[in-house]
Formats: C-alpha cells, sequence, structure tokens
C-alpha cells in the first residue's frame, strides 16, 4: 500500500515536471532553434551568426507575419550526435518552424536526415561543403559553398599569370573541397600545383613552410580554420617568405574580419577571394557593420555573421510570404528569392538551393587605422560550379 | 634540412618550458596536475594584457606573465590544491579537469572566443640566413631565452642547495621531513615555479601556437606526453623528451606529411611500451 | 558449531552479490517508466542511455580490474564505424550490426591489450590515450572509407527485429538502446559475480596477493579488457544506428575524457556508477547547457571540484539514504 | 640534571595497525640510552614516533620541557632532534656532500667535522648516495644527523647487516659522540652487549611496552636478566 | 629424497649487493622448519625467489622433486606452494568469505568462467566453510577485511594462504604486529595445520620458534650459517653470536 502511493506519487511528479517544460509554448509564435558552436575551438563562428541573427530581428521587429518570432540558441557542443539530437528535440518538443544555424559540416550532414523526415526547414548559415544542400530537400544555405570561392580564385589566380602554385590547406572536409575546385580552375587556366595538407590540430607549421620555401613558387594558396590562420601568416612572414617572392593567396578565412586588425602588419597586401567584406561599399552593408557593431562592442562582422544575417532575411521573407507557415511551403517560398544584403546582391539557386552570389578578390590594406579586405574585382553571380557542371 | 633542426629545437624548447614545472610537481608530490595549461593560458593573456592595454613592450610582458602565473600558482596550491594531495589520482585527474573547464570558460568570458596577438618588436621579427640555415630571429630568440632557463634550472636543481633540498624530497620525503626539510613550503615554492615557467611559456607560445581559450586542452596531451616519456624528477628527462618531441614532430611532418600527426602519437606510445617508466628513468631494483 | 550452518551462510553471504536489490529493480523499473513519463525527453535518454553503456564498459575495467584508461573512445569509435559501415555495406538489420560492432571493437581490445599490462597508471593513461587518437588519425585519413571529417554518410537502418522501425521521437531508439543496455548489464552482473569476476577484484585489490592465490593476472586482464573494448563497441554501435551517423568525434579525445568524468562522478566499482553518472552528467550538462549555451562549461567544472572536494561524500551519502530506504520499503512489501 | 626528552603515555602504529602501548621513557641532558627487544616489538616504531612520522594514538611527547606532541616532523628536527632511519635512505640522487649540506643547521657540526669523523666520506664526497657500500651509508646517515646539530640523536640498528671490522669502526664514533661530546642519544640495537658498554640506561620493549627499564652497567653484570628477555630459548 | 622443497646454490644480489649467497636448503616433507636470522639477513629476499616473487640470479629451486625455478607465482600456487606475507596482503574490500572462495576458486579452476554462479559452487562453498571454521573467521566473514582488526587480519592472511592446499605453506612473521592477546589464537592455529603440510616459518620471536620448529635453520648476511634442531641451534656459538653481538664469532 505504501510503496503504491510512493510510487504513484513519484509519477505525477514526473509528469507534472514533463508538462510544465511543455506548456510554455505559445500557439501563435515561430520558433527557430538556432544550433551553433558555442563552446570549443569554433565558438567564434557561433557567436558571430548569434549576434548578427539577433541584431535582424531587432532591426525588423520580434514579429513576422503577425506571430512572435521566437529564437532558441543551442550550443551544438561541436559533436555530431549532440547536434542531432538536439536538432530533434527542437524539432520534436519545441516544434520549431526551422533549424538554422550548423557550424561544421560533419554535423550539418548529420542533421540533414532529420530535416527530411521531419519537413522542417533547415537554414544553413556557416558549413560551406558542397554536398550538404544535396543531402535533404529541406536545405537552404546562405553562407558559401567553398568551391563558389576556390574555382573561380583558381581561374582568376591563372589569369593573373602566375604559374605555379602550392596549396596548404587543413585536413579536413572544407579543406579537400578548397584544394581541389582551387586546383582544378589553376590547372584548366594553365597553371601547376603541388597539394599539401596539414592537421587539423596543428600547433606549429614550420616543416610545412620549409617545404613551400624549398619549392619556391610563385603563390601559395592556404585554407586553415579561421583563427589559425593568423598564426600561419606569422610563421609565413617570419620564415621570410614573403620577401621571397612568394605570393601569399587564400579564401576569405585566411583574413577574416574577425580578426584582421589583430594581426598587424603582416597581413598586409594578402589577396584573398571571398563573398563578403565588412569594408564592401554599400549603404546596406554600412548600416549592417554600424549596427552590428553597436550592438557587440568591439566585434566586427564577418562572413560567418552575414551568413547569419541573411539566413534570418531568408527566413522572414519566406514566413511573410507563407503568412507563417512552415514545411515544405516555407522551403518553397524561399526558393529563388533574391534580394540585396550586405553583401551585395545574392539569391537562393531554385534547383540547388544553395546561394549565388558575387566573390570578390580583396587585398588587405589599412584604411582609417585598421586592417581591411579591400574588393577591388568582382565575379558576379557565382553558382556552386560543382552542382552547375552535374 | 638544419633549417627544420632548428625549427624543432626551438618547438621542443616551448614545449619543455611549458610542461617542465608538471613534470616537478608530479614528481614531488605525486600529484596529476592537468590544468598545468591553465596556467600556460593565464601568463599568455596576460602578456596581451599588458602589450595592449597597458602598452607594455614584449620583453617587459615576459616577466609580467611569469609572475602574474606564479602568483596565481603560490594562491591556488595554498587554496584548492592541497586538500588534492591525499587522494586518489582519479580524483585529481577529475579535479584538474574541472579546473580546465573553469579556466576555460572563464577566458572565454573575459576575454571572447577568438584567437589573440601579439606584435613582436622588429628586432625579433623576420630572419637572417646562416651559413646556409634560415634563421628565425623570434625562433633563436626562444632557444637562447629557454636554454638559458633550462640551463639554469638544472644548475639550480643539481648545483643549489635548494635543489639539494628539493631532490631529497624527492627522493624521500617522509625522511626528508624528519630531517628538517620544509617538504611542504618546497612543493609551494616549485609549484609557483613551475606555474610561472608555464606562464612564461604561454607567453612566448603565443606566436608559434596561438592563444584561444581552448589552450589548455588543445596543449595538455602535449604537456602529458612530454612528463610521461621524459619522467619525472630531473630536469633533463622532461628537456630531452620534448627536444625528441620537438623534432620529430617537425622533421617528420617535414619528410612524411601525409603521416603528419601519426608521429608524434606513435612515437609516444612506443617509448611507453618499451620504456613504461619513461625514457630517462633510473633503472629501479 | 556445525559446518553446516556455515556453509548456509556462506552460500547466503556469495548468493548476496547475486540477489537483486529492491533498489536494483526500482531503478529498471524507473528507466522504462520514463518511456511513458517522459515521451518529449527520449533522444536524451537515449543519449543517457547509451552513455551509461559506455560508462558500464569502463567500470569493468576501472571499478572491478583497476585499469586507468584515458583513450576508451578507441572502441566505442571502432564500435560505431564498424556499425555504421556494415549498415551501410553488408545488412541494415540493428542487431547483427551491434553484434558486429561489439566483436570489432573486442577484437581491438584483444589486439591492444597487452599494452596495458604493464606501467604505472599515468603510463595506462598516456598509452591508451594514444591508441585512441591515433585510432582517430587513422579514420581522418582513411577518409575513402570512413567518409573523413565529413563523416560516414548514408546509413540507413532497417526496423528491430524487423518490427519496429526508428522514428524522429527516439521512442524505438530509447528502447531499443535500453533493452540491450539491460541485457548487457545483467551479463556484467553475472560476470562481476562469477568466480571470474571475484578474481578481477582480487587484482585490483591486490596484485601481489592475487597472484599468490594463483590467479594469472595477465590472462584475466586480457580478457576483461577485450570484454569491456565489447562492451564500448556496443555502446558505439548503438549511437551509430540510433543516430544512423558516425563521425570523427566518436573517437575524439573529449568522449574518454567526460567518460572518466561520468564514471567517478556516479562512483566506480558497482556497475550502476556509470548509469548514475551518465544520468546527473547529461542532465546537468543539457540544464546547465539550456541556461548558458556559452559558459556551462564553467559551471560543470565548479561542479566537478566542488564534488572532489568534499561534495561526494555529501551526494553519496543521500544516495546511500535513499537506497536504503528503498530497501526497507522492498522488505516491508515483500512480507 | 634537566630532563631532554620526557615521553608519557605514548601509543602510536601505521595505519590500523596499533604498534606501542602506553611507553613512559624519560632521558637527562648528556645520558644517552639503549633500545632493546627483539625484531618487530616496536623499537622502530618508538624511535618513528619521537621524530613523528608514525601514527599517534594518545600520549605526549616533550623536548626540554617543551611540548613537540603537535610539532611536524621538520619541526622536531628542528627543535633539536637528529634521526638516523632503520634503511639509512640516503638522498640517492644527491651526492655525500650535498646529503649533509641539504639538511645542515649552523652549529659546531659542519661537514668538515663530519668528515673528519668518518674519513671514508671525505674520499666519496662526490658519489651518489645509492653508489656507496651499506657501511658508508650508514656512517652517511649518523654524519647527516649530525648536521642538524640535534640535542638528542636517534639511531635505529646503526650496525644492522654491517661487516664486523665496519660495526667497529661506527662503535668507536658513536662511543666518542656520547662520552666525550656528551650527545643525548637513544640507540636501537639487536647486539645488546655491544651498545650497552657505550649508553648509560637500557630499556627492553616487548611487543610494544615497556618491560624492562635499568641501567646499562648493571644489566651488563647481570646477563642473566638480559637473557631472559632477548635469549635465544627461554631455557 | 624426502624433500618437500629444495635450493640448490641458489643465489641473488641487486646491484653490488648479495642478499642470498650460495643456499642449499632442503623443507622436509611434513617439517616443522622455522628459518632465523638477524633483520637484513636475507630471508625475505630467500622467501621471494622460492615463491617467484624475485627471480635468482643463479642456482635452482624444486617443489616435490620438480624444477619450479622458472615458473611464474600463479603456477607455482597451482603445485602446491603457498605464502603469507610479512606485511598483509588482503583484498580490503572483500570479505573474508569472498576472499577464501577466490582463493579456492582458483585452486578448483573455475576463476577462468565468467557466468558461473559462485553460490551455485557446492564444493567450492563447502570448502571456504570449512576454512573460515577453522580459522574461526565465521563470525566476521560478512564484514568488509579494511575494517578488521589487525589480529583478525593476520588469520586471513593464513587462511587464504591455506585455502590454495598447498604441500608446502610459508609463513612469513605470522605474528608480526600482533597484540598479545590475539597472538595466542593465531599461533594455535597454526600448530594446528594438518600434518601432511609442510611449514616453513620465517619468525623473529623466538618463544614462538622454539615451540614450533622441529628443525632451524640460520640464515645470516645472505649465508647458510647453521642448520639443526632447536637444541642444536640454541648451543652454536656462532648463532649465539649473531643474536646477541657476542664477540669472537667466525
Amino acid at each position: 500500500m505504501t510503496i503504491r502511493r510512493t510510487v504513484l506519487k513519484g509519477m505525477l511528479g514526473l509528469a507534472l515536471a514533463a508538462s510544465v517544460s511543455g506548456a510554455a509554448l505559445a500557439q501563435d509564435a515561430v520558433k527557430i532553434g538556432l544550433i551553433l558552436p558555442m563552446t570549443g575551438p569554433f565558438a567564434s563562428t557561433g557567436r558571430q551568426i548569434a549576434a548578427a541573427a539577433n541584431l535582424y530581428i531587432q532591426e525588423k521587429g520580434a514579429s513576422v507575419a503577425g506571430k512572435k518570432v521566437e529564437l532558441i540558441v543551442k550550443d551544438d557542443t561541436g559533436t555530431a550526435d549532440v547536434t542531432r539530437r538536439i536538432a530533434q528535440e527542437l524539432i520534436v518538443n519545441d516544434k520549431v518552424t526551422a533549424i538554422a544555424g550548423f557550424g561544421l559540416t560533419p554535423l550539418a550532414l548529420a542533421t540533414a536526415p532529420l530535416a527530411t523526415q521531419a519537413k522542417t526547414p533547415m537554414v544553413v548559415m556557416a558549413a560551406a561543403t558542397g554536398i550538404i544542400t544535396e543531402r535533404s530537400p529541406f536545405i537552404v544555405r546562405t553562407s558559401q559553398v567553398v568551391p563558389q570561392i576556390g574555382s573561380p580564385f583558381g581561374t582568376w589566380i591563372a589569369k593573373q599569370g602566375t604559374k605555379r602554385v602550392i596549396t596548404i590547406v587543413s585536413d579536413y572536409g572544407p579543406g579537400h573541397d578548397v584544394e581541389s575546385s582551387f586546383s582544378e580552375a589553376f590547372k584548366a587556366g594553365g597553371g601547376q600545383v603541388e597539394n599539401i595538407r596539414v592537421p587539423l590540430q596543428n600547433p606549429d607549421f614550420s616543416p610545412f613552410l620549409q617545404r613551400v620555401a624549398d619549392a619556391k613558387p610563385e603563390a601559395l594558396l592556404v585554407f586553415v580554420p579561421s583563427g589559425v590562420g593568423a598564426q600561419f601568416m606569422k610563421q609565413f612572414v617570419e620564415r621570410g617568405l614573403d620577401k621571397s617572392g612568394i605570393k601569399l593567396i587564400g579564401t576569405g578565412d585566411l583574413t577574416d574580419d574577425d580578426i584582421l586588425n589583430g594581426m598587424g602588419d603582416i597581413a598586409l597586401g594578402v589577396v584573398t577571394a571571398q563573398h563578403y567584406s565588412a569594408s564592401h561599399d554599400s549603404p546596406e552593408n554600412k548600416a549592417f557593420v554600424e549596427g552590428f557593431k553597436k550592438a557587440n562592442p568591439g566585434l566586427r562582422p564577418n562572413f560567418m555573421a552575414v551568413g547569419g544575417y541573411d539566413g534570418m532575411h531568408a527566413l522572414y521573407e519566406g514566413l511573410k510570404k507563407t503568412k507563417g507557415e512552415g514545411g515544405e511551403a516555407l522551403v518553397t517560398a524561399m526558393k529563388g528569392m533574391s534580394w540585396v544584403s550586405p553583401r551585395g546582391p545574392i539569391s537562393i539557386d531554385p534547383e540547388t538551393r544553395d546561394i549565388i552570389q558575387n566573390v570578390y578578390i580583396r587585398k588587405v590594406e589599412r584604411v582609417n587605422g585598421e586592417l581591411y579586405n579591400q574588393e577591388f574585382e568582382t565575379i558576379p553571380n557565382v553558382k556552386d560550379p560543382t552542382k552547375a557542371k552535374k | 634540412m638544419l633549417t627544420i633542426l632548428f625549427d624543432g629545437v626551438a618547438y621542443g624548447m616551448i614545449l619543455f618550458v611549458l610542461a617542465c614545472g608538471l613534470s616537478v610537481t608530479m614528481g614531488l608530490m605525486n600529484f596529476i596536475n592537468l590544468a598545468h595549461g591553465a596556467f600556460a593560458m593565464f601568463g599568455g593573456y596576460v602578456t596581451v594584457l599588458a602589450m595592449q592595454r597597458l602598452g607594455l613592450p614584449f620583453l617587459m610582458a615576459l616577466p609580467a606573465a611569469f609572475f602574474a602565473a606564479a602568483l596565481a600558482g603560490l594562491v591556488l596550491e595554498r587554496l584548492v590544491y592541497r586538500p588534492m594531495y591525499a587522494k586518489s589520482h582519479l580524483d585529481q585527474v577529475m579535479f584538474s579537469i574541472g579546473l580546465v573547464f573553469m579556466a576555460i570558460a572563464g577566458a572565454d568570458y573575459l576575454m571572447g572566443s577568438s584567437q589573440q596577438f601579439v606584435q613582436l618588436p622588429a628586432w625579433l621579427s623576420g630572419r637572417f640566413d646562416l651559413a646556409g640555415i634560415g634563421v628565425g630571429r623570434y625562433r633563436l630568440f626562444i632557444i637562447l631565452l629557454c636554454g638559458a632557463l633550462a640551463f639554469a634550472m638544472q644548475w639550480g636543481f643539481t648545483r643549489t642547495r635548494f635543489g639539494s633540498r628539493l631532490r631529497a624530497a624527492v627522493d624521500d620525503a617522509r625522511v626528508a621531513r624528519g630531517l628538517g626539510i620544509p617538504v611542504n613550503r618546497l612543493f609551494a615554492l616549485t609549484f609557483a615555479f613551475g606555474s610561472g615557467l608555464a606562464g612564461l611559456g604561454g607567453a612566448l607560445g603565443i606566436e608559434l601556437m596561438g592563444l584561444d581559450p581552448t589552450f589548455p586542452l588543445k596543449f595538455m596531451i602535449y604537456f602529458l606526453i612530454v612528463v610521461t616519456v621524459g619522467g619525472t624528477s630531473t630536469i633533463s628527462g622532461p628537456f630531452f623528451a620534448a627536444m625528441l618531441l620537438g623534432v620529430a614532430d617537425v622533421a617528420g611532418k617535414y619528410l612524411v606529411p601525409q603521416l603528419g600527426a601519426f608521429i608524434i602519437y606513435a612515437l609516444m606510445v612506443i617509448l611507453l611500451i618499451t620504456r613504461p617508466h619513461g625514457l630517462f628513468a633510473r633503472g629501479r631494483a | 558449531m556445525s559446518t553446516d550452518s556455515i556453509e548456509a551462510r556462506v552460500q547466503r553471504s556469495l548468493y548476496g552479490a547475486r540477489r537483486w536489490h529492491p533498489a536494483e529493480i526500482a531503478f529498471w523499473v524507473l528507466a522504462l517508466a520514463a518511456f511513458f513519463l517522459l515521451p518529449r525527453q527520449l533522444l536524451i535518454l537515449n543519449e543517457i542511455a547509451i552513455l551509461g553503456l559506455f560508462a558500464l564498459s569502463l567500470d569493468l575495467i576501472l571499478g572491478y580490474a583497476g585499469i586507468v584508461s584515458l583513450g576508451h573512445a578507441a572502441f566505442f569509435g571502432f564500435g560505431a564505424y564498424a556499425a555504421g559501415l556494415f549498415a551501410k555495406h553488408a545488412s541494415a538489420d540493428p542487431v547483427t550490426g551491434l553484434a558486429v560492432g561489439m566483436s570489432a571493437a573486442g577484437l581491438l581490445g584483444l589486439l591492444t591489450s597487452p599494452l596495458i599490462l604493464r606501467g604505472s597508471d599515468l603510463t595506462r593513461l598516456m598509452v591508451t590515450l594514444g591508441v585512441a587518437l591515433i585510432l582517430g588519425e587513422l579514420a581522418n585519413s582513411l577518409g575513402g572509407i570512413t567518409g573523413g571529417a565529413d563523416g560516414l554518410q548514408g546509413i540507413m537502418m532497417g526496423p528491430v527485429l524487423g518490427l519496429f522501425e526508428f522514428d524522429i521521437f527516439g521512442k524505438v531508439a530509447y528502447l531499443y538502446s535500453l533493452a540491450v543496455l539491460f541485457v548487457l548489464f545483467v551479463l556484467a552482473r553475472r560476470i562481476v559475480g562469477s568466480p571470474f569476476g571475484l578474481s578481477l577484484r582480487a587484482i585490483r585489490d591486490n596484485p601481489l596477493r592475487a597472484s599468490a592465490s594463483g590467479v594469472p593476472l595477465h590472462w584475466r586482464l586480457v580478457a576483461v579488457y577485450t570484454l569491456a573494448a565489447a562492451y564500448a563497441g556496443a555502446a558505439g554501435a548503438l549511437l551509430a544506428q540510433t543516430t544512423q551517423f558516425v563521425s570523427l568525434d566518436v573517437l575524439a579525445f573529449h568522449r574518454s575524457a567526460d567518460l572518466m568524468l561520468v564514471l567517478i562522478v556516479g562512483g566506480a566499482g558497482y556497475l550502476y556508477g556509470g548509469l548514475i553518472g551518465a544520468v546527473a552528467f547529461k542532465l546537468l550538462q543539457d540544464v546547465i547547457a539550456s541556461f548558458t549555451p556559452q559558459y556551462w562549461m564553467f559551471w560543470i567544472g565548479l561542479f566537478l571540484v566542488l564534488f572532489v572536494l568534499g561534495g561526494r561524500e555529501l551526494i553519496h551519502g543521500g544516495i546511500k539514504a535513499v537506497v536504503g530506504r528503498v530497501a526497507r520499503l522492498g522488505r516491508r512489501a515483500s512480507t | 640534571m634537566a630532563e631532554l626528552l620526557n615521553v608519557e603515555r605514548l601509543s602510536a602504529g601505521y595505519g590500523e595497525a596499533q604498534v606501542l602501548f602506553d611507553i613512559d621513557l624519560a632521558l637527562a641532558e648528556g645520558r644517552s640510552l639503549a633500545l632493546l627487544g627483539r625484531n618487530g616489538v616496536g623499537k622502530t616504531t618508538l624511535v618513528n614516533s619521537i621524530i613523528g612520522v608514525t601514527r599517534r594514538r594518545g600520549g605526549r611527547i616533550a623536548l626540554a620541557g617543551r611540548d613537540i606532541t603537535g610539532f611536524s616532523p621538520e619541526q622536531r628536527a628542528h627543535a633539536g632532534i637528529g634521526w638516523v632511519p632503520q634503511e639509512r635512505n640516503i638522498f640517492k640522487s644527491l651526492t655525500v656532500l650535498e646529503n649533509l649540506t641539504a639538511v645542515a643547521t649552523p652549529g659546531a657540526w659542519t661537514t668538515g667535522r663530519v668528515f673528519s669523523m668518518f674519513p671514508r666520506l671525505a674520499e666519496r664526497k662526490a658519489n651518489l648516495g645509492n653508489q656507496l657500500s651499506g657501511g658508508e651509508q650508514q656512517m652517511l646517515a649518523i654524519g647527516r644527523a649530525l648536521m642538524l646539530n640535534p640535542r638528542l640523536l636517534l639511531l635505529d640498528e646503526p650496525t644492522e647487516g654491517l661487516a664486523p671490522i665496519i660495526v667497529e669502526e661506527l662503535l668507536r664514533a658513536l662511543k666518542r659522540l656520547v662520552r666525550e661530546e656528551g650527545l643525548s642519544a637513544i640507540v636501537i640495537e639487536q647486539h645488546a652487549r655491544k651498545i650497552l658498554e657505550l649508553t648509560d640506561e637500557a630499556i627492553v620493549l616487548e611487543r610494544g611496552r615497556v618491560v624492562l627499564a635499568a641501567g646499562s652497567a648493571e644489566l651488563l653484570a647481570d646477563p642473566s636478566r638480559l637473557e631472559r628477555h632477548l635469549g635465544l630459548a627461554a631455557a | 629424497m624426502n624433500a618437500a622443497l629444495q635450493t640448490f646454490d641458489l643465489c641473488k644480489s641487486f646491484g653490488g649487493i648479495t642478499a642470498t649467497d650460495h643456499v642449499d636448503f632442503t623443507l622436509a616433507k611434513g617439517a616443522r622448519h622455522a628459518l632465523i636470522g638477524p633483520n637484513g639477513a636475507g630471508k625475505t629476499t630467500f622467501v621471494n625467489q622460492l615463491t617467484g616473487v624475485l627471480r635468482p640470479s643463479s642456482g635452482r629451486v624444486e617443489l616435490m622433486g620438480e624444477d619450479i625455478t622458472g615458473l611464474p607465482r600463479e603456477a607455482r600456487v597451482g603445485r602446491g606452494l603457498a605464502r603469507t606475507f610479512q606485511i598483509n596482503q588482503l583484498f580490503a574490500t572483500m570479505t573474508p568469505v569472498e576472499m577464501i572462495a577466490l582463493v579456492i576458486s582458483e585452486r578448483l579452476g573455475r576463476g577462468r568462467q565468467p557466468l558461473r554462479a559462485l553460490d551455485r559452487e557446492k564444493e567450492l562453498v563447502a570448502e571456504t566453510a570449512e576454512i573460515l571454521a577453522r580459522f574461526r573467521l565465521d563470525d566476521i566473514m560478512d564484514e568488509r577485511i579494511a575494517t578488521l582488526p589487525y589480529g583478525k587480519q593476520r588469520q586471513i592472511e593464513i587462511a587464504a594462504a591455506f585455502a590454495a592446499k598447498p604441500s608446502v605453506l610459508l609463513l612469513d612473521e605470522p605474528a608480526a604486529g600482533v597484540p598479545e592477546a590475539e597472538r595466542r589464537e593465531l599461533m594455535a592455529t597454526v600448530a594446528g595445520l594438518p600434518e601432511d603440510v609442510s611449514v616453513l616459518l620465517i619468525e623473529h620471536d623466538m618463544d614462538l620458534v622454539f615451540r614450533f620448529a622441529t628443525r632451524i635453520t640460520v640464515l645470516v648476511n645472505g649465508r647458510l650459517l647453521a642448520d639443526g634442531t632447536p637444541g642444536e641451534i640454541a648451543n652454536d656459538p656462532a648463532v649465539r653470536a649473531a643474536y646477541l653481538g657476542e664477540h669472537g664469532h667466525g
């Protein structure tokens, strides 16, 4: 008798606890689950995107199509299984209209089948490996696709008359993408290329740089995770490679706006290709940068931030069209959407749901005492070349 | 090739300065302090702040990093480490991992999650050629400074009274106490000094290894490799272990880049299987 | 004093270790009840069950044989990849896949067991860690097989036992993981209470006396290490199957480190430690992380520090009191 | 005569095992005491308890009128106790000279005096502790304790396991210390006769208790009393 | 030859120190033999070589006429050579029942079997009960060993060795550190060991040695100094010298 009562009491307590956490669900709210790396080595990615997403809501108001917008930020802890579980919980428990964020490719890939299964739109705001959008018809990407940058950059470099390039990339998905897309385009343009891969966790680049010094190419293309790039450049300069006539080039990750200013003079003159620079000259961008800096003192928006900002824009505009409805309707609404983002004109490819955008060739220069990637050439409306070929 | 050797030595030197405090405290109190890297990170951030906020020159920031980390070591040893000596190794591991977590989140909160940089003075940047070997100025500076430190420590450890008392305490703490050697005080000082060195290593390493809040976790494995391979209770053991790892890592990556990260781990496993008590452990009866 | 009555008492004592304590029954009933009571939390419950199984595996070697390991993720990850690859290329049946994952990890355990027979705690920590790191690098560089840093894609699992399809709510996933956990737990419980299990405890308590009592240390350690590896492989296989994805972080250092924390929080050497630790650790992490997604590590760290500095006695005292109360209730109910 | 050491109702042991039960012991300044008894009766435990490296379960210890019960071993050493432990425990990674200087406190005993007392040590000044023979280790252990300039010297089986010729040399040195220098000492010894000639008083321990306390000369004169407690057979 | 355990020219040295110096020793079947010698005489080193803890530098050890010099420890136990330790070596977290059951289960070859239930093994239960009763441990059989009084722990130390059903039992100072009251009980147990077990006692307590042993061997500085009946040993001048420090030993 006594036991039964105790057990009953316990069950009641548990049930109550469960219902309380669910009761907060307001019917007329649109919830967006934002899953980002908030801790660990890629934490700065998460910070940038979260800050930009919040900025967007702040600017455009916390309601769309008559519904209140609620952003739920979660830390992905850098592991695929946790990311997937969090996404699943957001979908099943919080009944979010869309999931967004995704800092790293494997985490996005792990979640993709879920989006299909639950018919929940998934906006990728950072991860940049080509295949991601092919994994689910519910994925829309507002960041970039690596070959989108690498391939035109390879062509451009070849066009400048450069003949021999060495690439150094971190040994993981995006790195491989950069390596292959750049090399392919560069070779097609008549160039010669040698590829070197370095471990992702690599404290000292000197052995790899020494190989480069021995080979004496005309240019060295580098792709390492944002942040590590600075270290790389320091060692590049320290080794005197800058003076030996080897040009340092790379995708924009190398001269990430987030940390560019801290790098100092060593970064001056580095040529990169990327879809966004904080110094992009347009009224949209001026407003964006200003708003961002005001809301986050000491932080300069980078390409991650703009991915988050545009992702929110796609969602807002899509929701307006569907009158707050999610699911397939929302994906359809986002397909083909085009607008002028802080980075320039962009659109969502209706076929691949990947982003189409301008790619800029930039050079690091000092402007008003601060270091910026100054754009000097534009390659307009670039699609993901890999998908375009199919 | 000689340039590679040179780079490897510089890298090894930094590893040594970072890890040698850990090795001595481990030998002395049989305490596994995985939070050693947190002191290194602390030293690094002190340097960054001192240079960026206070505008101290690099050479002045280095001692600041050393003393700040040493002071932190001294205080923490007194407050939280003391009760841990008597506990099991597992408890110590857990406790110090807890400290690492706190340090990482704390640094993130205070300093942000992005990479930090320092501007080296001009006379330390760039490189020059010496008999065909490319010599990086900063790496040369590291080798000279850390080499001098290692030499001074070896001298202090083997030639001074403080050193002989310390060695006596490591050999047999019970008898050392019974003969009037204040083992606890020695240990507190050594702990503080080791933490200070870690702080200095962290400061010197910003340029080579970078500095962000995940530093203590990222390099924990390297410290541990140096200590386990080098053995505890000497200065020369960890020194040679750090050199070996530094050179092997750099040369390995240069010669066979495909194998990159394997080399250091494989080397450790092989060394530990063949010499379970460390590379330079004295044979035991 | 008649030897007969002593014999009966000896038998009762030896049976004691095997007898199901009311608190144990309550634990499993609760685990099952959670399925009905917490329908919204099934996903994290599934993760807890898997982590619990993983911790159980570490408990077998740490709690029962005294072998420390900082690289247990090697077996977890190996099992996960084995099960994932099996599902992708051979058969989508989960139970067969589980068996494949377990055997693969067990084999790896057998092959690497000579490495842990010598040396001090520190050496073992580092050697096991080294093995896991090497395996992680291998998985990264064998991208053709493992999918490298992108993870192993395209795992499609069939229904469990041909009947139950995995669903998005994690219903089947949790029940499947819980069932596997339960079966393996009962097996572990049996093993621990067997003459073999007794000899393991002997080795942990005092290797010198164990060998002077006729226990061949090496072979027993090899056996238990292999067994624990297979258990870890099972946990990895469960993860691969229920998330239908395997990525490099199954082999990562933090997985081994977290595991150690889980087991120490729960307490090693009584099988439930890993399970309780898994519940506590996951919930704590989830709750704190939902409050402060950026700085949850700080609070976990603080918890660990306080736990070691004196909180453990408090917590374990509390648990003992609860278990005692359940036991009393159980006894009253049975009379 | 001033009382140097005063031990009252001391009980002590290691971990769970209790070895000493209610030991009372007093030693005057300048006097020496032989601590006799068979193996395993607690002689070493008593010495170790005086220096403070055992687990005390009750009782008090005073040195020169000062209560040192609550002192740590290093405080006791500085209060004036010099300890020559049973296993000698030479610091193996220190040279002979360092073994001496590491523990030295200023006073009459210097390395020079120790070397003149044990010339063999002077020859091996630069050798590491673990490169010494048993006899040299014992000399070093004694010299090391003297470097603390103690008021009371505790010697735990100084002649154990040594060749007869070395034993003679050590005993001569001990005699010099207690007879000529007037140093207070407690000496544990299995070979009762040898040591009774050097000491003023003796106590015999049996199973952790004092069973006999007498003057050394008295015991030497009446060997049967000793034989009863220490002899091979009760017969 | 009627020897249970024999050594031939056994030597062991550590670095430069000779701990066991050409020892030829015989333990007769069914013997009650004591090994004595001053501290540091090499008794423990000698025993460690018999049981396989240390490998001899040279020489040979035979058990029941078979060479066991190279065998691992546990194999020697299987062949009937069991020992106790000078410092307790117990399974601290176990109960006496478990510890005794372990030894018996290993002897019966059960330790390899992970799926059997201990309490279902009739033979094991019966033998465990018998040992517990013989060593008067039945009243405390369910206590954790670490919490038991020292004397009881000593008793378990002997019981555990005896549970291995040895033909040769080495007792290394069984009474060391035991309070007087419990010492009597302990020695009664030793005296009550079955006659077919050959016992070698290493002990300092001469009362005990002379009460127990029918034969005594004296080891000094790693060398065999004397070997004989208690009477012979008690009157041997060299032994008296070694023990009482009388001058004029040779």
